[in-house]
């Protein structure tokens, strides 16, 4: 009774604390955007374009104003809910955020199953028995998975699974040429076809998410695996470990739900710190992969100083960061009854 | 006579370790009948949670059965197979240990985990779990067993914890109970309710007792026979009677000897032989060295109307070359008290008065350069936590002479080699890291730090709790001497009436901040006005020679003090 | 004293590699990798920057044993000259988010209050970026010099060290080693640097390990969406990402080569983690 | 079905299907070139390979059936097909064609400065005369008008839908169009997901030219160049645009799919010495580094063989007017050095050579090879990419990059066209800063001269032979375009705009 009222407000207090960070969001993505290099009007001008359209455009832009007359500008834009428009793309980036956003999530969401499907299990086998040549072999297959760079690991896959052996469909996007993207439900392309009932799609459409899924879920294997062993053996030595083999307890019920469930919450830490990491890998994978997702648009928004768009894209990630954090705190406190009760 | 309910005969265990095969336990031989309740004393390391794990096999991986047998009601434990050791582990003997709540998973309610167990051993169904479970709850004398079965182990006291994890351990009404010094860290009051709680269901179930601790009081109050262990064998097995009454191996007198009794002398701890022996000798107290006025501490609470007092008022003093014992329970501000003398923490309000300077009012943040710093020094109860694990004892030692005394150079080489030899301290152990010493040794150099530059005021608290009873000997009549050579005064604080006495003329008793009483150590002891000092002193248990054992009378009224 | 210390670190070091085969193999590899970094130019049979129109794109033989690029430089000595400018570049990055990340983190920890508040929410501002995005950002906007690469992979890898240090120091504030040293006359910033923070050191070894190795892999992501170091240095990164382009049309081991280097490192940096941790860790000394 | 589907990939993004709107890009011009129509455009002709090519000498009519040029050249006529419908039934009228000129002349930008090229620059100077016939008054009589009005700008809209989504702000309606296109050509766009896709398809009741034979065309985005060389090699796409010149040599070696490389016509990559710096203010500095360049390693290890080269000229007086032209250099480190010492700079210095990260497939071998060389006599260079966005900015609009590589190449093919943009002070494509009243004077009297003006062939050769002497720009190579395709796909030409007029292609079936 007690209980639910001190959760909530530590998702409040949560939320204030999550203010200020966007605040710095805010401020910093502008200053950055504002020190690229580059002139957004002349690039928006287009090729041949004469000093005074250059200058008729740096206008339209507001570019002309002072830094702060800017910021405020912006400021207020955002306020409204307004994004801008992308220059380099020609859309609002509003569009491009929900359009693309669900196409990175899938992909590092996607990645993050298989990661955890294999890293999960690696990390508890590894903590049953430390020290022994099948911890050695873990912790070595996880780091392999760690060291090559994701675009290089993203390429090779496609070489082999693709150009020489055929297994994989061509990468080109989320689907295959040959359908036509499910009706716009939640904006994951499995997921929709699967409402839709069009399973054919939906497989389609799981083929062309696994290599990039597994490249860079080879990415987050090691944190995870790491930090689920690390967990299990600190937990494995705890004294209710040991009162529940003393209670005669089936080893099972001992590991799954009395340690593996302790062990979780630092590993929950952990996946929301590597899901943000992923979030800024996908960056690499969607270009490999021709993926049209937010990590691509960014890049290429970067090289171009497209300051809306930079900023609408670090504003969204923030933001995701913001709710994914509040997420965790979330299942922690369901996960665990200490958190909010004590300091 | 019967065939005995458990029957350990030669065992031995192995340790695979980075530095070889250690031999935990050699040729251990224990037999408990049924309806006996069977005591196993010994100091650390001795091998008596070992031999119990061996029993129940849960040794670590890296533990293993090299010899002996163990046979539990006809099963050969040792032989046996995973599945039926299963059954046997909760069902037929179970355990309760040390430090209940880390006992407990901590995110599982103490309802599931009892039912957890009455489900695997198939004596509840799903559908009638939580009843039987509440039942179990009942069964330990848990007020409230509805609600308590929703409760997370943080959310209970130690005390409580203890009786979950005794429901747990006999929710299944095995025939063995396996206590592994079941009631360290408990308070001595919440000790004896939870000892009295084990006795009395096992005796009405009339289930067999192994009660492992190093505590001989608690042995002797508690236990039919006592097995006393030393460095992984049995030195001797006798019943409680017989042991205390005529000891035969020396390491039994030695033991005995050490544990403090109402009527011991702290040079009477040591065998006489000892040099190490010190009497104290009674010097009139000088003039008054620190008064405390109205000392108040409030702790602000999460939120308003959340404060908590932790001491309240508290008024007293301490004259020079003068002992003062400082007892009370757990949580009743001793620390605090402390802490702010010391000051490292800003008392609320009230006055310091140490040499008759108001040192209260000095911020605990600057006070480390005030003059009176090095006339302050303390000893912590906890001797590993004291010191910084990636200094040697040297450098630990040095660290006060540096900073305040500032000696250098082979002056402080010579500095602390004295003050290593003048707390008995190894020249050899110097040069180590604190995880290379043991307990006593690292208490020692916790003493000499505090002693390095000579303080008038020495806080010792609970100097000696992390520490066996022969360690804690020695260094109750170190303490002695160094008191007599370097004229200094003690603030002796404990929860340990007994030990207290050892070392003090005088007693102040805390209540929840509060003094409830003081006087002379003799007086309090002998003749306790407060109800609270007499409940302290009934729960202390002593081994036989003294007072009998405890009589059970008392331990409802200790019940309804805990629990209301 | 000291020539016993370092004995006694020696024989601590040995003791640490026998007992992990794991971390004695990736002192091996680190081992080669600094004889690469500092002998490297001296031991290549090839100045790694001299094109030869002629030899471009040869597969590894005798004359070059990982092959030419595109321009015909050698591949293997352009590997092995890298090492030096990857190995500067993670120290010098890791080595600058390690001493900030950390003493924000520790006087965070320790002082706890206003400056615990503003620095944790510096860093969940800085962590609310996706980091790789960020350290493109900065490496955009001040312009792709080996410095800069420096500063934004040290400006991403800071929140760690920061988050780290913070927790560390926290729970060991009132430790009572710490009451003691205050007892010993000790104020605080000397309580902080000299009882505390060090005793910070075994994780953070862990993380500053596992951060090297990401800061080789970070400087390579930069290559690959062209804002990494200039050409012609050899760097292992701009190398796979540039032979990257040459899987497909078979010429292999323009991106293997160097892919392997970068991997090796990265994964001696990553095993050598436990066995720094071990190293500066005095509880595991016997 | 796919028989009748083409797949087309490409590496750059689509961002708008409005070429007149400010910020449209390059790659998206190929939307004006397929779905919109021009009121002339070029016949084909087959090149020396066998594969074809418009044909500049030969304009032909699209949307105007027939046009007629005044006395004086001044006053241009039109008369409009009778039959061209905008896509949804609408007739094509004069008015559109207004509406859709008066757009490109008053949008500024881009559109606006093609439209200049052609002397196309007030609204007042187009009139609808009736509903089929439009006329166009110019300043002054100019070859370039006509083939102005084949480039992707000059495309005829529907003004009608267009007029409807019109508004204050907007009123020439590039928000609409920008996504919507309203045009008579031969696909319409069915469908467009930004930053992925663009499907064309086939508008049945094209009137201008042969209904296409492809039903449907899906051009696709794929980033990453080695997937889309994968993608073509595995026969999985159709068609691969705008290939490296390195995938053209090996994929044409491997003879599974087919390569067409088509040298860019009026397209040179240059090395430029910006003349605003010291150094390269000095000629014999200019022409010591047009000796030092190492010509036939970059054309074989940049260029991978294709293209045209444009070293080891004969003569320093050109003979021909044919632009661009072989260069009389060629690497000669002696006498680089002679120059060297000669110049003003004899101990040598350090400049960055910049180039485009864009274009870094070509330009990073080049510089390196360069940098090489350059050291050999002197001179230290640094390498220094430059991201797409800055590179305008920089080495254009501010024009100040000491060293860098460029590419120019104008759509409308007259040397004198290339050396107004390049070797004219002020002009944007002049990153050199090179300035000489000969040249602008040459230039000037050029540019809109008929070329069998008696005086136009002098003139052009003692432009060029002043662009050898000086050498501002180094010429290095002419690029070729080169695309890949299947065996089945057949009709690919290629256009001075270098986009891919989907309009003549076919699959075979199989
Ligand atoms: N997992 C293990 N690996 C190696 N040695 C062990 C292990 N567990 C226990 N030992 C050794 O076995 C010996 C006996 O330990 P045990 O825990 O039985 O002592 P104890 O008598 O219960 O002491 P305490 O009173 O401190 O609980 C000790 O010397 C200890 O070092
Ligand atoms: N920093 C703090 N903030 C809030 N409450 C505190 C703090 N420190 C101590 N307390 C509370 O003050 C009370 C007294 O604590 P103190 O440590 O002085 O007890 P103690 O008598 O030393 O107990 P023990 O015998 O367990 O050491 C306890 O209830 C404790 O929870
Ligand atoms: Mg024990
Ligand atoms: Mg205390």
């Amino acid at each position: 009774m007690v209980r639910v009222p001190k959760r909530l407000r530590l998702v409040g207090y949560r939320l204030l604390q999550a203010i200020p960070v966007l605040i710095g969001i805010v401020v910093v993505s502008f200053l950055l955007t504002r020190a690229l290099p580059g002139d957004p009007a002349v690039y928006f001008a287009g090729p041949a374009a004469s000093e005074e359209s250059i200058e008729q455009i740096r206008v339209s832009m507001g570019l002309d104003r002072s830094l702060p007359v800017q910021f405020l500008a912006y400021v207020g834009d955002l306020l409204r809910g307004e994004l801008g428009q992308s220059i380099s793309t020609g859309q609002p980036v509003l569009t491009e955020l929900t359009t693309r956003l669900p196409a990175s999530l899938e992909l590092t969401g996607f990645a993050l199953l298989f990661s955890i499907a294999v890293a999960m299990p690696l990390g508890i086998l590894a903590a049953t028995r430390p020290n022994s040549w099948i911890d050695h072999l873990c912790r070595f297959v996880v780091t392999a998975g760690v060291s090559l760079p994701t675009f290089f690991t993203g390429l090779a896959l496609v070489y082999l699974f693709y150009f020489l052996l055929g297994w994989s469909p061509a990468p080109m996007g989320r689907l295959d040429i040959l359908y036509l993207s499910p009706p716009h439900v939640t904006g994951f392309y499995v997921i929709d076809a699967l409402i839709d009932g069009d399973f054919e799609t939906a497989r389609a459409a799981l083929a062309q998410l696994i290599l990039p899924a597994v490249t860079l879920g080879l990415f987050t294997l090691a944190p995870i695996a790491r930090m689920t062993r690390a967990a299990m053996l600190q937990v494995l030595e705890g004294d209710f470990i040991r009162t529940a083999r003393a209670a005669g307890l089936s080893g099972n019920k001992v590991l799954y739900t009395y340690a593996l469930r302790n062990a979780i919450l630092p590993v929950i830490t952990t996946l929301g710190m590597v899901f943000s990491f992923a979030l800024g890998a996908n960056v690499l994978v969607e270009k490999v992969f021709a993926w049209p997702g937010i990590g691509s648009y960014a890049v290429e928004a970067l090289v171009v100083s497209d300051y809306a768009a930079v900023q609408g894209f670090v504003l969204s990630m923030a933001l995701l960061f913001v709710i994914l954090n509040l997420l965790i705190d979330v299942t922690y406190t369901l996960v665990d009854p200490r958190l909010g009760m004590e300091d | 006579m019967s065939i005995p309910l458990l029957d350990i005969k030669a065992l031995t265990v192995e340790f695979g370790t980075r530095r070889g095969v250690v031999d935990a336990v050699r040729q251990v031989s224990v037999t408990v009948a049924k309806g006996e309740t069977v005591g196993i004393v010994g100091e650390s390391g001795s091998g008596k949670s070992v031999t119990s794990y061996a029993v129940m096999r849960i040794l670590d991986r890296a533990g293993r059965i090299a010899g002996g047998s163990i046979v539990f009601g006809g099963i050969n434990v040792g032989k046996a197979d995973e599945r039926t050791m299963r059954d046997l582990r909760g069902r037929e003997m179970s355990m309760i240990f040390q430090n209940p709540r880390a006992a407990l998973n901590p995110i599982r309610s103490v309802g599931r985990q009892i039912e957890d167990v009455l489900i695997e051993h198939s004596l509840a169904t799903r559908a009638d779990a939580r009843e039987k479970a509440i039942d179990v709850l009942k069964a330990v004398r848990i007020n409230n067993p509805e609600s308590r079965y929703h409760a997370y182990p943080f959310e209970l006291s130690g005390g409580m914890c203890q009786r979950v994890v005794i429901a747990i351990a006999l929710a299944c009404r095995p025939q063995l109970l396996i206590a592994d010094e079941p009631t360290t860290g408990l308070d001595v009051t919440t000790q004896k309710a939870v000892m009295d709680l084990i006795r009395e269901l096992t005796a009405e179930r009339n289930m067999s007792t192994l009660l492992i601790t190093h505590d001989l009081g608690l042995a002797a109050a508690y236990c039919d026979r006592i097995v006393v262990m030393e460095k992984g064998r049995v030195v001797e097995e006798a019943d409680t009677a017989t042991l205390f009454a005529n000891p035969r191996h020396p390491y039994t007198r030695r033991l005995l000897q050490a544990t403090p009794r109402l009527d011991s002398k702290v040079a009477d701890l040591l065998p006489e032989e000892d040099s190490r022996r010190r009497a104290p000798s009674a010097r009139p107290p000088g003039e008054v060295l620190l008064r405390i006025q109205d000392l108040v501490k409030v702790f602000p609470g999460k939120e308003k109307g959340d404060e908590y007092r932790a001491v309240d008022g508290l008024s007293f003093e301490v004259r020079c070359g003068e002992s003062l014992g400082l007892v009370g329970e757990s949580g009743c501000g001793k620390s605090t008290t402390s802490s702010m003398i010391m000051r490292l923490l800003d008392p609320t309000s009230g006055r310091i008065l140490f040499n008759g300077e108001d040192i209260g009012t000095v911020p605990g943040k600057r006070f480390a350069r005030h003059p009176a710093r090095a006339g302050l020094q303390m000893v912590f109860q906890d001797p590993t936590d004291s010191l910084n694990p990636r200094w040697s004892a040297r450098r630990s030692i040095s660290d006060p002479l540096m900073r305040l005394g500032h000696v250098s150079g082979s002056a402080l080489r010579a500095k602390v080699e004295a003050l290593a030899q003048m707390v008995g301290l190894p020249e050899h152990l110097l040069d180590r890291f604190p995880h290379q010493l043991s307990g006593g040794q690292k208490a020692r150099v916790g003493i000499a730090r505090a002693i390095a530059l000579e303080p008038k005021l020495l806080i010792l608290d609970e100097p000696t709790a992390a520490l066996d009873v022969s360690v804690q000997a020695v260094v109750l009549n170190l303490l002695v001497e160094l008191r007599e050579r370097l004229g200094m005064s003690y603030l002796f604080i404990s929860h340990d009436l007994n030990v207290v006495r050892l070392l003090c003329e005088r007693v102040l008793v805390m209540k929840a901040g509060r003094i409830v009483e003081q006087g002379s150590a003799e007086h309090l002891l002998d003749r306790p006005e407060h109800p609270y000092t007499r409940e302290l002193l009934a729960a202390i248990p002593h081994p036989p020679s003294s007072p009998p054992r405890v009589s059970s009378e008392s331990e409802d009224s200790v019940i309804a003090a805990r629990w209301p | 004293m000291s020539s016993s210390s370092v004995k006694n670190f020696a024989r601590h070091a040995r003791y640490v590699m026998t007992e992990n085969p794991v971390t004695a193999l990736a002192a091996l590899l680190f081992l080669l990798i600094v004889i690469a970094a500092v002998a490297g130019p001296a031991l290549v049979p090839y100045d790694p920057m001299a094109t030869d129109g002629d030899r471009a794109l040869q597969p590894p033989s005798w004359d070059h044993w990982f092959g030419t690029d595109h321009l015909g430089r050698d591949v293997f000595s352009r590997v092995v000259v890298a090492t030096r400018l990857d190995l500067m570049i993670s120290l010098a990055a890791v080595a600058m988010a390690f001493v900030i990340g950390s003493a924000m983190g520790a006087v965070a920890g320790y002082f706890g209050g206003w400056a615990d508040r503003i620095t944790g929410r510096l860093l969940d501002t800085i962590m609310a970026f996706p980091l790789f995005v960020l350290a493109m950002g900065v490496v955009a906007a001040a312009g792709n010099t080996i410095e800069n690469i420096v500063y934004a992979t040290a400006i991403i890898n800071l929140p760690f060290y920061a988050r780290m240090a913070r927790a560390e120091v926290n729970i060991r504030r009132n430790a009572g080693f710490v009451q003691a040293a205050r007892l010993s006359g000790n104020g605080d910033w000397r309580i902080l640097a000299q009882h505390i923070f060090p005793n910070t050191l075994p994780p953070m070894m862990v993380q500053i390990s596992l951060n090297m190795g990401w800061a080789i892999l970070n400087a390579a992501g930069l290559s690959f969406i062209g804002l990494g170091v200039r050409p012609p240095t050899p760097e292992w990164g701009i190398m796979v990402a540039e032979g990257a382009n040459f899987i497909v049309s078979g010429e292999w081991w323009l991106a293997f080569f160097p892919g392997v280097a970068l991997m090796l490192a990265v994964f001696t940096f990553n095993l050598l983690g436990d066995g720094l941790r071990d190293l500066v860790d005095p509880q595991r000394r016997t | 079905a796919r028989n009748d589907t083409l797949v087309v990939v490409t590496g750059t993004t689509i961002n708008s299907l409005d070429i007149h709107r400010s910020g449209t890009n390059r790659p998206s011009y190929q939307v004006a070139v397929n779905c919109y129509d021009r009121l002339l455009t070029f016949g084909h002709k087959q090149l020396e390979d066998g594969s074809f090519s418009y044909d500049y000498d030969n304009l032909q009519p699209e949307l105007a059936e027939s046009w007629d040029v005044s006395e004086d050249g001044r006053t241009l006529t039109f008369k409009l097909r009778d039959n061209a419908r905008f896509w949804d039934g609408k007739p094509v009228t004069a008015h559109d064609v207004k509406w859709s000129f008066d757009r490109a002349v008053t949008l500024g930008g881009f559109p606006t400065a093609q439209m200049a090229a052609g002397s196309l620059e007030e609204p007042e100077q187009f009139e609808a005369v009736d509903d089929k016939t439009f006329r166009i008054r110019l300043p002054h009589s100019s070859k370039l008008t006509l083939p102005d009005l084949t480039t992707p700008v000059a495309i005829v809209i529907n003004s009608e839908v267009a007029k409807a989504h019109a508004t204050d702000q907007d009123p020439w309606a590039t928000e609409y169009l920008h996504r919507n296109p309203a045009g008579s050509g031969a696909f319409k766009v069915e469908r467009w997901d930004s930053g992925q896709q663009l499907v064309y398809s086939r508008n049945d009741d094209w009137a201008c030219g042969p209904v296409a034979k492809i039903q449907r065309v899906i051009i696709r985005e794929i980033p990453s160049q080695s997937t889309r060389r994968a993608l073509i090699e595995r026969g999985d796409v159709h068609f691969s645009q705008n290939i490296p010149a390195k995938d053209a040599r090996e994929l044409e070696a491997a003879g599974k799919v087919k390569v067409v490389s088509t040298p860019i016509e009026n397209c040179l990559h240059v090395l430029c010495t910006n003349l605003n710096f010291e150094p390269f203010q000095d000629k014999k500095v200019r022409q010591a580094i047009a000796y030092a360049v190492p010509y036939e390693a970059i054309f074989n290890n940049a260029a991978y063989g294709r293209g045209v080269p444009m070293w080891g000229g004969d003569s320093t007086k050109p003979e021909s007017i044919a632009w661009p032209q072989p260069f009389p250099y060629s690497q000669d480190l002696e006498k680089a050095r002679a120059l060297m010492a000669e110049s003003s700079h004899a101990d040598g210095f350090s400049v960055p050579l910049s180039f485009d990260l864009g274009q870094a497939d070509w330009a990073e071998p080049t510089a390196l090879l360069i940098q090489e060389a350059l050291g050999k006599i002197g001179i230290k260079v640094s390498l220094n990419k430059v991201p797409g966005a800055n590179w305008r900015t920089v080495a254009l609009v501010e024009k100040s990059l000491p060293l860098h590589l460029e590419n120019f190449g104008g759509w409308l093919n007259t040397p004198d066209y290339y050396f107004y943009w390049a070797y004219v002070k002020g002009n944007l494509f002049n990153s050199s800063n090179y300035d000489n009243k000969e040249v602008a004077g040459l230039v000037d009297e050029t540019l809109y001269m008929a070329q069998d003006d008696p005086k136009y062939a002098p003139n052009i050769r003692r432009m060029i032979e002043i662009a050898i002497d000086d050498v501002p720009r180094i010429p290095l190579y002419q690029p070729s375009l080169n695309v890949a395709m299947q065996q089945s796909t057949t009709g690919y030409e290629y256009w001075y705009h270098r986009q891919l007029d989907v309009r003549p292609l076919t699959l075979k079936q199989d």
